[in-house]
């Protein structure tokens, strides 16, 4: 038997840029992240203890050092941690919340992170996204469940236009739309310069 | 009724045609009538016609409260064919496709059936299960219908796209050879024309605003042009069904959705049939004009305003794409939208109701069309003797009590 | 599209909710006490209203839960929005003026309405 | 000839850089900022096509995208050739290529004009009237003309290949979006935008300016500007602000629900192919919300109606002021002015201003303005006040009017004179441009002045302003505009001062004085007089007549009859008058008369367009699972379930696809088989109240379900007829994780929540998709437990410590993995599932640890194969939404004594309790090596009587199987489960039937010995 490999749902792609810095496409992958469903009032002294992160106000997210909790709807909210602290984290969660009416689910390998950043990424977002991503409409630590075409994911900003390379928006994709998102943001950033990549196809369907 | 033919057209000609008789009358309503037909689309003026021609009841009016074909009649893509699973429906639609096989010269008004052949695409395995399944119940229940590879299909259809390299390829589909498209507004004015021409009265611009009834028994409709005595009241308003019912504190199976279609700019023949294809959520042929009618989806919600969103044009546009890449060039030019009355079963309700003398025709969603004058010539069986005859019988509200429905669906596409 | 103003998300593109059917039809907790009449009208009956109607949207893509909204069906027109196990709010609406339903403004039957040549704007 | 219309020191278009293109086979030459219309008529034509019925020729009427008629095919690639371009929009470029349309074998020498010597046989609707055949000659029906009418129908061509161009759609939300950047349009941006608002300003045409641009720019002064100048100043304001977005060559095409505006962007098609950028699209579809929307979208003048009114060279009196200012064209060299109001005066004025010769204004009014009358006597221009043409003359251009005069009732009177021109400029004066404003769902309303509709009530967050709000006047068209964009700024919660708004002086005409005249006297006989309403239709004011006289009196009907306004200008000059000559016809006003719909698009939008990205390879994700490249490598052939794609077999080189499922399937009971089972649906379901839930949700039991063990569950819908199924695990006695069939994932969890959230919120239950985080390899077969043993640690897998239908945690290497011993097979079987980013590892793995043991990776169809060896259905094959779980036979999995389930009491209807429902049943064919097909048909008889033949059921599946060496099928047959050992007759496509035996349909259960 060989030694374990992880491998993302991107792992076939490279990270993408468009000239000048206008912008950056890349997967992060491998972030633990945990579903907790509970109110806020039963999962915040747990979350504090755990991750050391506040709750959030509804469509919000708040972070500490290494975590960012992410509020889904009101009694479902998804933290994010390092690489392989997952279940660590669920052991310290569910030792925390033992017996409380909650859930608590790994869902580290269900999502991957797509990481856009640059003066370019909200009008490429905007090719696909009907959210109102304007600065005035959208901003750092926004949180929203929404569509990108047809693939379905969880957008954050995590840095605004003012940051060094920002803004920042992360994408959280599961993965069987991972590719797909990811061709159809190097689609969407064309007119920038970004090199296109297109979705893996061509499997064989004939008989 | 002045007879029209190409030797009375060029007579006419030669005269500036000023001797064409009015195509229907336009009467003041009669205090009573033998019956009312609420509704002036394809499926009410059929029931008016065959109940004059029939069944011999010609004092009968049919009111409209806008103007004849306003409704879904002037709203479908037209498409005939009757390969149904069921044998229910399949007697049905296929009563239906034999009555318009004769139509335009029984009525003396061309409809312009056009029995250019109705292709069904499948392009997974499920599909192909179904529609094989399809075929082959369509075969011994007499209705013509048969099994063509992607090749035979492309065959038939040159513009077609089989290449596998699309999303979801074209393995195979049915071809109903009788099948094809028509024209709207051609069928309801003949039906018109032709009820009228044997007395019945069809009421423009009137709208029913309450149906009247005593111990149970119709009696009457009152109407924005006065009251009407009648005792017997038929409701063929596909889109407002249950708005009528509600008339009668009478609910309904029956949900109304937006259903889109539009038309590109004219261009010269390029598709030489109809093809439908259901994983693709695409439907499309080409008009006598060079159209090409193209069907989109149902918006989700229950929406009585006639429009849906641009979304669903959208999808169905990038849908069509894939099977006729060709197209990508062409312009929409018009589009609008229809509302369908969605029964649970996606199968017509062709009933009497609770209220005697009250008769209910409707629930056709999106397979109204093609069924007009199957529908129109039960209806009004259902209506001179009433009792429902063999072909209405198993529409009849009792199935929503009994469990017997008639589930035109058809299968989900699920697999492990 | 819609802007539906998700009771917990905020306003957002109808793309990302589903439409889940008329609103306050109670799942019947005795039905096996139940005619087969009765049964079926809780299945398949439904008002289907053409007016102000409650019905039910889930939002799939953001929070997931169904909510209730006030709608007028012959103009599409969303007066409320309001939470599962809510009354439907008091709203003034511009209820359907005929029996048919049409709206006096904004449906699309027969959409194109001429004003009266002494109406004026507003009124 | 080139240049030789054209008028020094006017127009847009560079002269610096001359362009030369084709039309018809011929080079003609123009400048950039031509369009093809404006190039051509500088070269001194203006005929471009024929029309679609009678094939009469047609020429350019219109300056923009309101003309009726003149189209052109651009392009003669196979790919990207463009069918109804029309020249007054396409601008001209290096390269370009135009052709007319609907015309064989030339435009000049047309065969289709046939149908114009013969029009008066062909009026409105003659179609209806004929081709029905006859009881003699049932032949000569509808499908015997129908092919020479399609192949005469339509105009341009399709392209026969597919489109080399790309499309995008983009979303921009805005709070101020001003559509038309004409005066009033430009000063309602401005001043919105001054407010700090987000602001999106459309405009159609490549410049800014509207019909600014289509007037003499010395003598109007905006704010003591020049009005180039004050457009000038507009733009620069609005460029410098950040928040503001200028769009040129983009119209709005639709106005839908709650401010949602489509607009079509076309970015490329001005441009030769050498400057056309790889990375823009052709074109781009903007998807705009709006929280406030400003209409300036202008008026559209209307042509006057009169005999002989489409000849080529009838142009409207906008129009020529519009060649004129805007490209620097004369159309014509002696120009006649027709109109029943004052604005086209201007026209006169302007051509005479420019040196063009005016052959005279014949003005149908009495009383004339004595200003104008006199400026007209300054001018030279002849005014023939009450008089009409009642004719044209001219073959392919008109080349003199007939004119004469009217008395008081409005009638010709006195003989006809003839004037030579070569243009005739037409005013039947202005329709506000309310195509948006209705397509919102505002109210329209007459206005007597104008004599035409303009907006009423508003129903949306729209204001209109300008020409389209009917306000002519310049002055009135800018105030208005400004006082829009601040008050749409407002409404979007902005503030904004007023500031005073720019005085204009102008020497241009600004009163209309109109007299409404729908159809002009010829003085002759109706059916002599061919007074086009609807150039491109071919639809005459007769038509109308017609159609009115013979009852289709309804506005409605009569578009339809006639096809008025239905071509791809959808009627923007024509309807009015439509209405008008309707409402003559039938005795009552014109608002009486109403109008027809004005639908979505504004203007025809690419198909192409509307797809946008999402087409091609972007279609829809291709969703696959970790283990995905794996499967592609193997060569393996998928097949689409849902949006997943699945790996169906694995043939291995040489073989066919038959050979390598009954090779796999057999190895999935000889050694064993490996099945990527990634796609199933998986719900973490925990709470106090999970079993409740459960108890609820499925037809079955799951209260005394122990931690460690799974369950099969069916689930119904409400109606009781199978809607889905799947094993369901404990995890703890408050956790369980659910499976679910691939396509029922979504709607499963769907359907969970709305119970759960609906109807049961008194639960304490909640629910999580687990799907794509876990990764699920199957194995099975003799050989399964030997090699997963060989992986995992941590689970003892004799089968008494880890029995059927348990599961355990263990681990491969270091991963966690979690074990269920279910079985969709009838073997062995062990489902382990890792996080999914272990998923290709572990397939790896099994696939090593497996090759010794001769482990086959076996796909979706030899999986279907084994499970219905072991009679295990799949919803959606046994099942099509009218099964219920007696009808599979399935009663062990209904529970009758736990209390309610979803669909419990449908299963007690009359109808589902019937004794003659279908039944599944096995089915096995005398001829053990004939496999029916899938769907066939039972009948009850050896051979297939004439239809309608009764019909018993189908055959939901049916395959050879290796391993009981003959065919097995299973099938819903009525009454089958007491017909056992029965004789029934698979129908085959009129074939001779099938004879076969209903048996049980466990073929390695209770069916094995009838299967030997």
């Amino acid at each position: 038997m060989t030694a374990p490999v992880r491998r993302s749902p991107l792992a076939h792609r490279k990270p993408a840029s468009a000239p000048d810095d206008l912008l950056h496409l890349s997967e992060r992958a491998f972030d633990a992240k945990i579903v907790l469903r509970g109110t806020p009032d039963i999962l915040g002294p747990a979350l504090a203890e755990v991750a050391g992160v506040e709750m959030p106000e509804p469509t919000r997210s708040t972070t500490s050092d290494r975590h960012r909790l992410l509020w889904q709807s009101p009694d479902e909210f998804l933290l994010l941690g390092p690489k392989d602290t997952e279940l660590a984290l669920l052991d310290a969660l569910q030792a925390a919340l033992d017996g409380a009416h909650v859930q608590i689910v790994n869902v580290s390998d269900y999502h991957t992170t797509l990481v856009l950043a640059g003066p370019k990424a909200r009008e490429t977002l905007m090719t696909l996204s009907t959210l109102d991503l304007h600065p005035r409409g959208f901003t750092v630590d926004q949180v929203a469940g929404t569509t990108f075409g047809h693939a379905l994911g969880w957008l954050v900003q995590t840095a605004d236009d003012e940051a060094e390379g920002g803004p920042v928006f992360e994408i959280l994709v599961r993965w069987s739309h991972a590719d797909y998102l990811f061709c159809e943001l190097t689609h969407g950033a064309r007119a920038f310069g970004m090199p296109e990549s297109k979705p893996l196809s061509g499997e064989l369907m004939e008989i | 009724m002045k007879r029209y033919s190409a030797l009375e057209l060029i007579r006419q000609g030669l005269t500036g045609h000023r001797g064409w008789d009015r195509v229907w009358r336009k009467p003041e309503p009669k205090e009573s009538y033998d019956a009312v037909i609420i509704g002036g689309g394809g499926h009410g003026l059929a029931t008016a016609y065959y109940l004059a021609k029939l069944h011999g009841m010609t004092n009968i009016a049919v009111i409209e409260k806008g103007w004849i074909g306003g409704g879904n009649s002037g709203r479908n893509t037209t498409i005939i064919r009757s390969n149904y699973l069921f044998d229910e429906s399949a007697a049905i639609y296929n009563h239906a496709l034999n009555l318009w096989k004769g139509l335009g010269q029984e009525l003396n008004f061309n409809i312009m059936m056009s029995h250019r052949g109705v292709l069904n695409l499948a392009h997974d395995e499920g599909e192909m299960r179904q529609l094989k399944r399809r075929v082959e119940a369509n075969r011994l229940n007499g209705v013509d219908s048969e099994w063509l590879d992607a090749k035979e299909v492309k065959n038939f259809c040159p513009s077609i796209n089989i290449s596998g390299d699309i999303r979801y390829p074209v393995l195979g589909g049915t071809l109903q050879r009788s099948g094809g498209v028509n024209r709207h507004d051609g069928v309801v004015w003949g039906y018109a024309r032709a009820a009228d021409a044997m007395g019945v009265d069809i009421l423009q611009q009137t709208e029913v605003t309450g149906i009247l009834t005593d111990s149970g028994q119709i009696t009457g409709v009152e109407t924005t042009r006065g009251t009407i005595r009648t005792p017997k009241v038929a409701s063929v308003t596909a889109g407002h069904t249950s708005v009528m019912a509600k008339m009668l504190d009478i609910r309904l199976p029956v949900e109304s959705h937006p259903l889109q279609a539009l038309v590109s700019e004219p261009i010269k023949p390029v598709l030489n049939c109809v093809v439908m294809s259901n994983a693709v959520h695409v439907y499309c042929s080409q008009s006598d004009k060079g159209e090409l009618v193209i069907g989109a989806g149902i918006d989700a919600q229950l929406s009585y305003t006639q429009r849906g969103n641009l979304d669903i044009i959208e999808h169905q546009m990038a849908s069509l794409m894939e099977l006729f890449p060709i197209f990508s060039r062409l312009r929409m030019m018009r589009q609008w939208g229809g509302i369908v009355d969605v029964c649970p079963d996606a199968s017509p309700i062709i009933t009497k109701t609770p209220v005697k003398g009250f008769y209910v025709n409707g629930g056709w969603g999106t397979g109204g069309w093609k069924a007009t004058p199957g529908s129109g010539h039960v209806f009004a069986d259902l209506i001179a003797k009433d009792e429902p005859n063999r072909i209405a019988a198993p529409f009849t509200m009792d199935r929503f009590v009994s469990g017997a429905l008639v589930a035109e669906h058809g299968a989900a596409a699920v697999a492990h | 599209m819609f802007v539906i103003d998700c009771p917990n998300c905020g306003p957002r593109d109808q793309s990302e909710f589903v439409y889940g059917g008329e609103a306050h039809i109670a799942r019947p907790t005795k039905s096996e006490d139940m005619t087969d009449a009765e049964w079926g009208e809780f299945v398949f009956m439904r008002t289907n209203t053409k007016g102000l109607f409650a019905e039910r949207w889930w939002h799939a893509t953001g929070c997931r839960k169904f909510f209730n909204m006030l709608r007028n069906t012959a103009t599409d027109e969303i007066h409320a929005v309001y939470r599962i196990g809510e009354k439907p709010p008091k709203v003034d609406a511009d209820l359907p003026a005929t029996p048919a339903g049409e709206a006096s403004i904004g449906s699309g039957n027969d959409a194109v309405k001429i004003m009266r040549a002494d109406a004026e704007a507003g009124s | 000839m080139s240049g030789t219309s054209r008028v020094q020191g006017r127009g847009l278009v560079d002269r610096s850089r001359p362009v030369t293109f084709r039309f018809d086979g011929r080079e003609i030459r123009g400048f950039e900022g031509d369009t093809i219309a404006s190039a051509l008529l500088a070269n001194g034509e203006i005929m471009v096509g024929r029309s679609f019925k009678y094939h009469r020729p047609r020429g350019i009427v219109g300056a923009g995208s309101d003309d009726p008629a003149a189209m052109v095919q651009v392009g003669d690639d196979a790919a990207a050739t463009d069918p109804n371009v029309m020249v007054t929009t396409q601008e001209i470029h290096a390269g370009l290529q135009a052709g007319p349309q609907n015309c064989w074998p030339s435009l000049k020498y047309d065969i289709g004009v046939l149908n114009d010597v013969f029009m008066r046989f062909f009026p409105a609707g003659f179609y209806y009237k004929t081709f029905m055949g006859s009881d003699r000659f049932r032949w000569l029906n509808w499908m015997t003309f129908e092919p020479l009418i399609r192949a005469a129908a339509g105009l341009g061509k399709a392209p026969s290949k597919p489109d080399p161009d790309s499309y995008e759609s983009v979303n921009r939300h805005c709070d101020v979006l001003v559509i038309g950047a004409g005066p009033a349009g430009l000063a309602a941006a401005t001043n919105a935008a001054r407010s700090g608002a987000r602001v999106i300003l459309v405009e159609e045409t490549p410049h800014l300016g509207g019909s600014l641009l289509a007037s003499d720019g010395d003598t109007t002064t905006i704010g003591g500007k020049s009005a180039a100048d004050w457009v000038e100043a507009q733009k620069q304001k609005l460029s410098e602000n950040p928040d503001v977005t200028v769009l040129t060559r983009t119209t709005a095409f639709g106005y839908y629900a709650m401010n949602f505006v489509g607009l079509i962007q076309r970015v490329k098609d001005h441009l030769p192919e050498h400057q056309r950028d790889a990375k823009q699209p052709r074109q781009r579809v903007w998807r705009i919300r709006a929280k406030q929307v400003v209409l300036a979208t202008g008026a559209i003048e209307r042509p006057l109606v009169f005999n002989e009114n489409d000849r080529p060279g009838i142009m409207l009196a906008s129009a020529v002021r519009t060649f004129l200012h805007r490209y620097g064209v004369l159309a014509g060299k002696r120009i006649l002015i027709f109109a029943n109001n004052d604005s086209a005066w201007q026209t006169a004025f302007d051509i005479r201003a420019a040196g063009g010769e005016v052959a005279g204004i014949v003005d149908v009014r009495r009383d004339l303005d004595e200003g104008l009358a006199l400026r007209a006597l300054k001018a030279g221009i002849s005014v023939h006040p009450r008089t009409a043409i009642v004719g044209t003359h001219g073959r392919h251009r008109v080349d003199s009017a007939f004119v004469a005069g009217l008395d008081d009732g409005g009638n010709i009177r006195g003989t006809r004179s003839r004037i030579e021109c070569d243009l005739i400029a037409v005013s039947g004066g202005w329709n506000p441009n309310v195509a948006l404003f209705a397509q919102s769902r505002g109210k329209l309303k007459w206005d007597e002045g104008l004599a035409s509709f303009r907006p009423g009530q508003s129903w949306q967050e729209e204001r209109s302003a300008g020409a389209c709000n009917g306000t002519l006047d310049l002055a009135d068209a800018i105030a208005e505009g400004a006082k829009a964009g601040m008050e749409a700024a407002r409404a979007a919660d902005f503030t904004v001062r007023a500031v005073k708004q720019p005085a204009v002086e102008t020497d241009a005409v600004q009163t209309l004085n109109l007299v409404p005249v729908w159809q002009v006297p010829s003085g002759l006989p109706r059916e002599k007089t061919k007074a086009f309403v609807d150039l491109q239709d071919d639809v005459k004011a007769s038509d109308l007549q017609l159609a009115t006289e013979e009852g289709y009196d309804s506005v409605e009907h009569a578009k339809r009859y006639t096809t008025q306004g239905m071509g791809t200008d959808q009627g923007k000059t024509s309807n009015v008058n439509a209405f008008g000559i309707m409402a003559e016809a039938r005795g009552i006003t014109v608002p009486e008369v109403g109008t027809t719909t004005f639908r979505q698009p504004y203007r025809p939008v690419t198909i192409g367009a509307l797809g946008g990205q999402h087409v091609g390879a972007h279609f829809m994700p291709r969703r696959g699972t970790p283990m995905h490249d794996w499967h592609r490598a193997q060569n393996a052939i998928f097949e689409p379930v849902g949006d997943w794609l699945r790996a169906r077999a694995y043939p291995k080189a040489g073989e066919s696809f038959q050979a390598a499922v009954q090779r796999e399937a057999r190895a999935a009971r000889t050694t064993a088989g490996l099945l990527d089972a990634t796609t199933l649906g998986k719900i973490d379901i925990r709470g106090k109240d999970a079993r409740t839930f459960l108890n609820r949700v499925y037809t079955n039991a799951w209260s005394k379900l122990a931690p460690g063990h799974c369950r099969y569950g069916l689930m119904l819908g409400e109606d009781g007829m199978v809607s889905d199924d799947g094993v369901t695990a404990c995890i703890a006695d408050d956790h369980f994780h659910m499976t679910t069939t691939t396509g029922g994932a979504a709607s499963v969890l769907q359907k969970l929540e709305d119970y759960l959230q609906t109807e049961w919120p008194d639960l304490d239950v909640w629910l999580t998709t687990v799907t794509e985080q876990w990764a699920v390899a199957a194995i099975c077969g003799p050989k399964a437990e030997q090699i997963v043993a060989s992986i995992v640690d941590g689970i003892d897998l004799d089968p008494a410590a880890f029995p059927f239908m348990t599961w355990r945690d263990g681990k491969i290497g270091s991963v966690p993995a979690r074990v269920f011993r279910v079985s969709f097979t009838g073997e062995v079987s062990y489902e382990i599932n890792v996080p999914a980013t272990y998923g290709h590892w572990l397939w790896e793995q099994l696939i090593a640890a497996g090759k010794p043991h001769g482990l086959t990776p076996y796909g979706t169809e030899a999986m279907h194969l084994l499970r219905a060896e072991k009679g295990f259905i799949i919803v959606g094959q046994e099942t099509d939404g009218t099964v219920t779980p007696g009808d599979l036979r399935m009663d062990w999995a209904v529970a009758k004594k736990k209390g309610d389930f979803i669909g419990k009491r449908s299963l007690s209807r009359s109808d589902t309790m019937r004794d003659d429902r279908k039944q599944l049943v096995g089915l096995l064919t005398f001829d053990g090596d004939h496999v029916p097909m899938e769907g066939a048909q039972i009948i009850g008889t050896a051979d297939e009587p004439a239809p309608p033949v009764p019909m018993q059921g189908h055959v939901t599946s049916a395959y050879f199987s290796p391993n009981l060496g003959r065919s097995i099928a299973m099938a819903l047959i009525k009454r089958g489960g007491q017909r056992m050992g029965e004789t029934v007759w698979i129908a085959r496509n009129g074939d001779k039937p099938v004879p076969a035996k209903i048996v049980g349909y466990d073929f390695l259960g209770d069916a094995k010995g009838e299967a030997a």
